[in-house]
């Protein structure tokens, strides 16, 4: 390749563990720098919104956009970027699948707003005073009604998932950039398979759980599958690229990855999964051992409130 | 703070849509006799028939959701009834976690709703569907607001 | 255990020696259960006293029955250097003026009762002979008329030597015939005694060697013997009289009979009705052992052998030989069929010898005096000699050992002395409750196990009773059928009901309720009892009843047709009349009727009320003057 | 081999046979009384003694005991036997004048009478069969002889009960006077617990060794082991020694054994109704409350009355109620109808009066149920008979009278519904026809066969008119009342059709199945396993080599559970994929 590469990244609503994701690849980002220059990364150089905005279109080779849109400005550099680049790629679950800030959906703006603002615990505004978006010349960006995926405001050629994506997932994604050699768009550049393929955990085939608990309340077996000590996994509905990182641990999956190609939702897979571990045929006893799940859209969609099939209709129906 | 839907003023012309998955057996056999034996009930429901409700994916019902039914309900043999021993049984399992994670995401419980069907129960089918339906309009049609769409302003392929 | 050589013995010998002739006046009392029985306690309590009294050093020692048993309580007074003097039928008195007179030596003759002169044991060694006599005219021992015919072997000692003393056995000849058993092979006593002739003297008469011989072929590491010493013949008292006056010689026996066998343990049955037999037997035993006799590597001969005691309750099936094993073994006493016989399988299903009492006490002199010797007795079939026990109505009672072939006439008339007052000899029952009974036309019958059989009565033990006209023979029967009936185990249908019905039918004949086809059946139904019952007791037990259908078939009919007892013996058939000339209205009658059943003033002939009387006797016993008649059918 | 003669006939004998054994070998008769081929012999009744001739002497020895010795001459019934058979047999029947084993010795000896007739209680022969029994086979000696003579006596140690007997009637079964002289409660504080006869409803008792009833197949007797003596303590073994062709084998055990098959057919039956749920009608508690079932044996001429209907504590029976619908159509126990009942009903009333001519039947239904062929005839029949057949369902059975000349009967209240009259009906017989319930491990059989049941337990047919015997497990038939309550015609009729719709498959030699079946993409699998325990089928398995699991399309019969379950989507539904219920549900909710 005679030409270096232009890269970009751009962090939005995001909590900048990516960028700290991108630097995981370590040494390897010498390799990088040999191969590409990077135009935009306000995080590292100092480049200005509006050199940007100065750049022909399509003359980043590849932006690697992490976080979600929450903001106007989010969007707007969303927008910017994509028509900057040649190459968009999502990089981390907030920006494939609106992320935990998604979990924000199931409240309005305002209502969110009031909590930060006003109610919340450690917050002493007696004067009830709010954000104002206009001072004087000052314009400060509206947050969005809604939080959103990359893929909701813009066209998304790839995905990278993750919280962060693994170093090893961010190099072979970078070097099949580099290559040229890059899948179908759209594409997510992580295996099609799920995190209980890489598990090492034992895995039985009987139903087991008289109640759902949580990692605070014991100490879990080492050796066996977390679901059947009734800790809630998301393994088998997350794809896997993180080499089982967290179960590894001892700690249950929570699903950043997201699903597979296939899954169209990966909380109502995840249902599937929980009823068929339930232990009961009495339906007041399954309603009992069900009311031990604590918040299941706060379990089941960490990462994809956004994404998931009911709150995303609006989008769909435009 | 969870977002539910509100009961918005009652439009004449408006008719909720009901989606409900029966499985072949029983409840869809048990819908046949409902029509063999001319028993009316609001048309208000639209039935997809599943080998068995163990079938019903709870993307389907998201998926029916999402797409503007204001309820959905699954119908299926009466427990220990089922055709393929106990199917029903995983549906029922489901279903409870399905309802709480929908409850949380701003749909009614009313919304959504399992029961059991024999074949023989038309009469039953016919009362479920009439106190359904007339229990969605209660309820208004559907509300799913929050994530307004946003448009793609700079949508190249489009 | 055995430290005892052979020296000792000679040691023990002479220490026998001196304890039963010493150097001072020695008085021997008879204390054996029936000298205790008539009051020989007292006579040793008087004695003693009288003796310290007038503070003479005599010596006092117990012995066994001397067998004349009608003349207990007895003793015997010996000097040294003079003859051995008798005196029996003693009281307190008698006994405390003896010990004076004899002390001054004016003893009335009339008071004594035989001598004897000389003692020679029976391996020939004279211990004393006296021809100083200090009371003249005495009868001699040989020549007195109870002992004349008599020939003691088993009883050889008894009377003359104190049971509780080893020494005095040995004294007597004792150990020595087992001495000389060592030095011959096993097989060589065994032929020894079947040579000599001497067949089982509990009953059944089988040779003895021969059930040796038997039982010393059996393959078995373990042999046991046995001695029967469970008498229950009513009024038999043979081994009882050779328990416990000569005890050592049936250890003897059995130590013979253990070494030609091979077994290395015996027991000694005994009922438990014996007590004073079983204290003298366990001092015996404990004697033996102490002194080499008994126990392991006896007199260094490597022969081991040990006797243990078993009491049986005194059931008389016990001397039956299969019940009496299953009584040591601690089951049920009850009869088994042979074979197998216990020389195959007995004791702990092991081979078993048993052999009684007698013929134990006969297997030392048998050794010691050769076989010749003693077959030289008795019969060609029954040899040697016969303790029998000789009672009823019969002058001299008493324990007699004859030899085999001996008359019963000569028994009862020369040895017995005949019948008591005069009276009528009827009939005589041998063998015990399961024996026969004989009449006068059988008084000449030779003593012998085959004649016996012959005759329908058996050997027995050697229970013999004697009675007269006054006995009733129906009642007799019936005594000792309810004995048998008593004394059955239970096990067989023959035995067991079979002589109730027996028993009942004769309760009707005495009743006078009886039929004469009664007889017959009677008679059938007692060859049915003997051929369908399983032991001894049962198949013997009709005898008596077969034996006086026999013989006395007049004296049933008479019962049955005539209503008639002629012993006036079977109370629903007398009744009991004053006679009017010999009553002189003494009251005597009156007085002492329970019943009130006489009546009659004072000096006027007296009156019986039939239907009150109860056939007591009572007047009968009482009246002086004859004038009480018991009447039976015509006479 | 011993050569003998027995009346006048030559023999070789095995050595060491008794001269009983001998004989009865050859086909000759000695009687015997104390004799029990399965105890050692004893010797105490002595009929069995015989004449032996051996080496010129004669003897007579109890031919149970004596070994047979070369050269014997035996007589059996020589004249001298014969009389003392004939006083042993007077003698015994003097003990037990009315026992049948001596008196039918008796006649055929010719003994008339006795002559010594005792005066006792019991009518013991003291054979010892009962003590022998006990210490030798059951190994408890819990009785034993006592005392001597004619005082002996059967007795207990130290002649008080004592735990040593365990109450098992061995005693009293080998008593040969009819267990008159041997009555446990003499032997035992504790009751004895008789083993009841399954067959016969419990009316009748049977032994530890039997055959479960006349018809069965194969016809073999069976040890039941739970209450055999041998298998509680070790001992006994009679069976064993008396079977000839040594055919008891203690050691066999329930063994599994596996077939492979193409076809089951489930024709498990059910159970009946258990009255005492409902306690109304007193069964248990009055002795002449019975169930149809128990009826069914009462009247049976091989039943344990052998047909005649008598109950202990009834007298005589003047009139009976036979009660409809005893767990059947009943809100409180089965709401189905058990479909035979109304006819065994009425064949009961006919039977009734039929053997007692002079009683009084009361019929109470709910509803006559008489469809079937020549069902109505005979109903119509009943009703123009004196039978009184009262439409009205009873109410409570009681003991107490209504006057007092029915003290002691039973009184059925109910209400005639025609009439709108409260009857109270005497009678001395209630027969309550109970109802047919699945079995009561029905479901556990399910669970094996992977069947649906109905809420009741009744196995589902595939379908009630196209496949009436077929289940939805491909191969596994029902036929029977496990489907559902079905008189025997009906039974018949499925099973016939069942035998031939499984033969008609087995013919074919190959298998047809529906076409909507689940199958994985193997590259989409992760191997999470969680559709493995989901599958009634247990057609998933896991692949341990590519780890991931698989769908065997014979034995998957297309529910979709596992699709619907499955967490990254490996699973497709034939005929029911994803996006064609996708497309369905945006089909259904375009307007």
């Amino acid at each position: 390749m005679t030409e270096k590469l232009k890269l970009a990244f751009y962090w939005a609503a995001s909590c900048g563990g990516c960028e700290v994701a991108i630097l995981d690849i370590d040494e390897k980002v010498l390799d990088v720098v040999a191969i590409a220059d990077i135009v935009f990364w306000p995080v590292a150089i100092d480049i200005k919104y509006n050199d940007v905005r100065a750049m022909d279109d399509k003359s980043i080779d590849v932006t690697f956009f992490n976080g979600s849109i929450r903001t106007e400005e989010n969007a707007e550099l969303a927008r910017l970027l994509r028509a900057k680049s040649k190459t968009l790629v999502a990089f981390g679950s907030c920006s494939c699948y609106g992320g935990v800030i998604g979990l924000g959906n199931l409240s309005s703006k305002e209502e969110l707003l009031h909590r930060a603002y006003i109610t919340s615990d450690s917050t002493d505004n007696p004067e009830q005073i709010k954000p104002q978006l206009h001072y004087k010349e000052v314009h400060i960006p509206d947050v969005l009604p809604a939080n959103y995926a990359l893929d909701q405001v813009v066209d998304v050629d790839y995905y990278l998932p993750g919280c962060p994506p693994k170093d090893t997932l961010v190099w072979s994604a970078i070097e099949a950039i580099a290559s040229g050699n890059l899948p179908a768009k759209g594409a997510v550049l992580a295996p099609n398979l799920t995190v209980c393929h890489d598990c090492p955990r034992e895995k039985h085939d009987e139903r087991t759980i008289k109640e759902f608990k949580r990692v605070y309340n014991f100490q879990p077996d080492e050796t066996k599958c977390l679901l059947e000590q009734g800790l809630i996994c998301m393994g088998p509905a997350t794809r896997s690229g993180c080499d089982a990182s967290c179960v590894s641990v001892n700690m249950p999956c929570r699903g950043c990855m997201g699903p597979t190609d296939q899954v169209f939702d990966q909380g109502a897979k995840m249902i599937s999964v929980l009823g068929g571990l339930i232990d009961s045929d009495d339906p007041e006893e399954v309603k009992e051992i069900v009311s031990t799940i604590v918040d299941p859209v706060g379990t089941l969609y960490y990462f994809g409130v956004s994404k998931s099939l009911i709150k995303q209709s609006g989008v769909k129906r435009r | 703070m969870v977002v539910t839907d509100e009961k918005t003023i009652e439009n004449t012309d408006w008719e909720p849509r009901i989606v409900g998955f029966l499985c072949r057996w029983c409840s869809y056999a048990g819908a046949d006799l409902a029509g063999i034996s001319r028993l009316d009930y609001p048309p208000n429901s639209i039935f997809i028939k599943v080998p068995c409700t163990g079938r019903v994916d709870p993307t389907f019902v998201l998926k029916a959701f999402a797409d503007g039914a204001d309820a959905v309900f699954i119908s299926g043999c009466h427990l220990g009834d089922c055709h393929y021993i106990e199917g029903n049984y995983k549906t029922m399992r489901r279903f409870e976690i399905l309802k709480e994670t929908l409850k949380q995401l701003g749909i009614h419980e009313r919304r959504f709703q399992l029961t059991w069907i024999s074949a023989s129960e038309a009469q039953k089918l016919k009362e479920f569907l009439t106190s359904m339906t007339s229990s969605i309009k209660e309820l208004g049609p559907i509300q799913l607001p929050i994530l307004a769409p946003l448009q793609k302003e700079d949508k190249q392929d489009d | 255990m055995s430290d005892i050589k052979p020296a000792d013995i000679n040691i023990l010998r002479a220490k026998g020696e001196e304890s039963l002739y010493p150097d001072r006046p020695k008085i021997g009392i008879s204390m054996a259960s029936c000298g205790l029985a008539a009051g020989a306690g007292k006579i040793l309590e008087t004695i003693e006293g009288e003796l310290k009294n007038l503070d003479l050093d005599w010596i006092v020692t117990k012995t066994g029955c001397p067998g004349f048993c009608q003349k207990e309580p007895l003793l015997y007074y010996h000097a040294p250097g003079k003859e051995k003097i008798y005196f029996g039928e003693l009281t307190e008195k008698k006994a405390k003026d003896l010990v004076k007179e004899l002390s001054e030596n004016t003893v009335d003759r009339d008071f004594a009762t035989w001598k004897i002169m000389s003692d020679v044991t029976i391996d020939d060694k004279t211990l004393f002979i006296s021809e100083e006599t200090e009371i003249e005219d005495i009868p001699l021992y040989q020549e007195y008329d109870f002992f004349k015919k008599q020939h003691k072997i088993a009883l050889r000692n008894c009377g003359f030597i104190d049971p509780q003393s080893i020494e005095e056995y040995i004294a007597k000849g004792g150990y020595a015939a087992f001495q000389k058993a060592l030095k011959m092979k096993p097989d060589e006593v065994i032929d020894f005694i079947k040579k000599s002739g001497l067949r089982g003297r509990g009953g059944g008469g089988f040779p003895t060697g021969l059930k040796w011989e038997l039982c010393s072929k059996e393959d078995s590491d373990i042999k046991y013997i046995i001695c029967n010493a469970d008498e229950g013949d009513p009024g038999a008292y043979m081994d009882r009289s050779i328990l416990e006056g000569d005890p050592h010689s049936i250890i003897e026996g059995m130590l013979i009979g253990a070494y030609g066998i091979g077994s290395n343990e015996g027991y000694i049955y005994v009922r438990a009705e014996y007590p004073l037999a079983i204290e003298l037997l366990d001092i015996a035993v404990q004697q033996a052992r102490e002194n080499g006799f008994l126990g392991a590597n006896i007199l260094n001969s490597g022969f081991s052998f040990d006797i243990n005691l078993a009491y049986g309750a005194g059931a008389f099936v016990c001397g039956e030989e299969t019940a009496l094993i299953a009584s040591i073994e601690g089951r049920p006493v009850e009869p088994r069929i042979r074979p197998p016989f216990p020389s195959q399988s007995g004791l702990w299903e092991k081979p078993t010898n048993i052999n009684n009492v007698e013929t134990w006490a006969n297997v030392p002199p048998i050794i010691l005096k050769g076989h010749d010797w003693y077959s030289s007795l008795g019969t060609e079939t029954s040899k040697g000699t016969k303790v029998f026990s000789l009672v009823g109505k019969i002058n001299n009672t008493g324990l007699v050992e004859v030899p085999m072939g001996i008359t019963l006439r000569e028994i009862i008339y020369d040895v017995g002395g005949g019948i008591i007052d005069n009276k009528k000899f009827k009939a005589i029952q041998t063998g015990g409750p399961s024996g026969g009974c004989l009449p006068e036309s059988h008084i000449d019958l030779p003593v012998d196990y085959e004649s016996l059989k012959e005759a329908g009565s058996i050997m027995g033990s050697g229970g013999m009773i004697v009675v007269d006209e006054d006995t009733c023979i129906v009642d007799l029967a019936k005594f000792f059928i309810d004995f048998t009936r008593d004394e059955s185990c239970g096990k067989c249908v023959s035995c067991r009901d079979g002589l109730d019905a027996c028993h009942e039918i004769l309760n009707k004949i005495t009743e006078g309720k009886s039929a004469l086809e009664d007889l017959d059946y009677l008679e059938e139904l007692g060859q049915s009892i003997v051929d369908f019952s399983m032991c001894g007791l049962g198949t013997t037990a009709p005898n008596p009843v077969l034996t006086t259908l026999r013989y006395f078939k007049d004296e049933y009919i008479a019962h049955i047709e005539k209503k008639e007892c002629s012993a006036k013996v079977c109370k629903a058939l007398i009744t009991y009349e004053i006679i009017k000339d010999n009553c002189v209205g003494c009251q005597a009658c009156a007085r002492l009727c329970p019943e009130n059943a006489i009546k009659g003033q004072k000096d006027k002939v007296h009156k019986i009320n039939q239907e009150l009387c109860i056939k007591c006797g009572v007047c009968f016993d009482t009246c002086r003057y004859d004038a009480i008649l018991i009447r039976s059918g015509d006479k | 081999m011993v050569n003998i003669t027995i009346n006048d006939q030559e023999y070789d004998i095995e050595e060491g046979k008794t001269i009983l054994e001998a004989a009865q070998a050859m086909g000759l008769e000695i009687p015997t009384l104390c004799y029990h081929k399965a105890l050692s012999p004893y010797g105490a009744c002595r009929l069995c003694t015989v004449e032996i001739e051996l080496n010129g002497r004669t003897m007579y020895q109890a031919s149970c005991q004596y070994l047979v010795e070369e050269g014997m001459n035996i007589q059996t019934e020589s004249e001298r036997v014969v009389n003392g058979r004939k006083k042993m047999i007077e003698l015994l029947l003097a003990r037990a004048p009315e026992a049948e084993d001596i008196l039918d010795l008796a006649y055929k000896y010719g003994v008339k009478d006795t002559r010594f007739l005792k005066e006792f209680d019991d009518v013991c022969i003291l054979c010892g069969l009962c003590i022998r029994v006990c210490h030798d086979r059951m190994g408890f000696k819990a009785i034993e002889f006592i005392n001597r003579g004619i005082e002996r006596k059967v007795s207990l140690p130290f002649e008080d009960f004592h735990e040593v007997c365990r109450t098992c009637g061995s005693c009293s079964t080998y008593c040969p006077t009819g267990a008159k002289a041997v009555q446990l409660e003499n032997l035992t504080h504790h009751t004895p617990r008789p083993i009841l006869s399954e067959f016969d409803q419990g009316l009748a008792t049977r032994p530890a060794v039997y055959t479960p009833f006349p018809q069965a197949v194969p016809k073999i007797p069976v040890i039941d082991r739970n209450n055999c003596i041998h298998f509680q303590t070790g001992e006994c073994k009679i069976c064993q020694d008396v079977c000839e062709p040594d055919a008891i084998n203690y050691e066999q055990e329930d063994e599994i054994v596996e077939r492979e098959v193409g076809a089951i057919v489930v024709t498990t039956g059910f159970d009946p109704f258990d009255p005492n749920r409902l306690p109304q009608y007193g069964y248990g508690k009055y002795p002449n409350v019975i169930t149809s079932l128990e009826f069914e044996r009462i009247s049976s001429a091989s039943g344990p009355t052998e047909g005649e209907i008598i109950f202990p504590g009834v007298t005589e029976i003047k009139s009976a109620a036979i009660l409809h619908c005893i767990g059947s159509r009943d809100e409180n126990t089965n709401r189905y109808c058990s479909r035979l009942c109304c006819m065994n009903a009425l064949k009961a009333a006919n039977l009734i009066r039929d053997k007692l001519p002079d009683s009084h039947v009361y019929e109470f239904y709910i509803d006559i149920r008489a469809a079937g062929k020549g069902y109505e005839e005979y109903y119509q029949k009943m009703l123009r008979s004196d039978i009184r057949i009262i439409r009205g369902k009873v109410a409570e059975i009681t003991n107490i009278p209504d006057l007092p000349e029915d003290e002691g009967r039973l009184t059925v209240v109910a209400e005639d519904t025609l009439l709108g009259a409260i009857l109270r009906v005497p009678v001395d017989l209630v027969i309550l026809m109970v109802g047919i319930e699945p079995k009561k491990d029905a479901r556990d059989l399910a669970h094996i066969l992977h069947l649906p049941c109905t809420e009741e337990g009744f196995y589902n047919e595939k379908h009630p008119k196209l496949a009436p015997t077929e289940t939805v497990i491909e191969g596994i038939h029902v036929a029977g009342a496990c489907q559902f309550p079905k008189d025997v015609p009906d039974s018949v009729a499925q099973g016939e059709s069942a035998a031939a719709a499984v033969l008609s498959k087995i013919a074919r030699g190959e298998y047809i199945t529906e076409p909507t079946k689940a199958e994985i993409v193997d590259d989409h699998c992760s191997g999470c396993r969680n559709c493995i325990g989901l599958c009634p089928y247990l057609a998933i398995s896991f692949d341990e080599e590519e780890e991931i699991a698989k769908i065997d399309s014979a034995l998957c019969q297309g529910c979709g559970v596992c699709v619907a379950s499955c967490p990254s989507g490996a699973i497709i539904h034939r005929g029911y994929t994803d996006k064609q219920i996708f497309a369905e549900i945006e089909g259904v909710l375009e307007r």
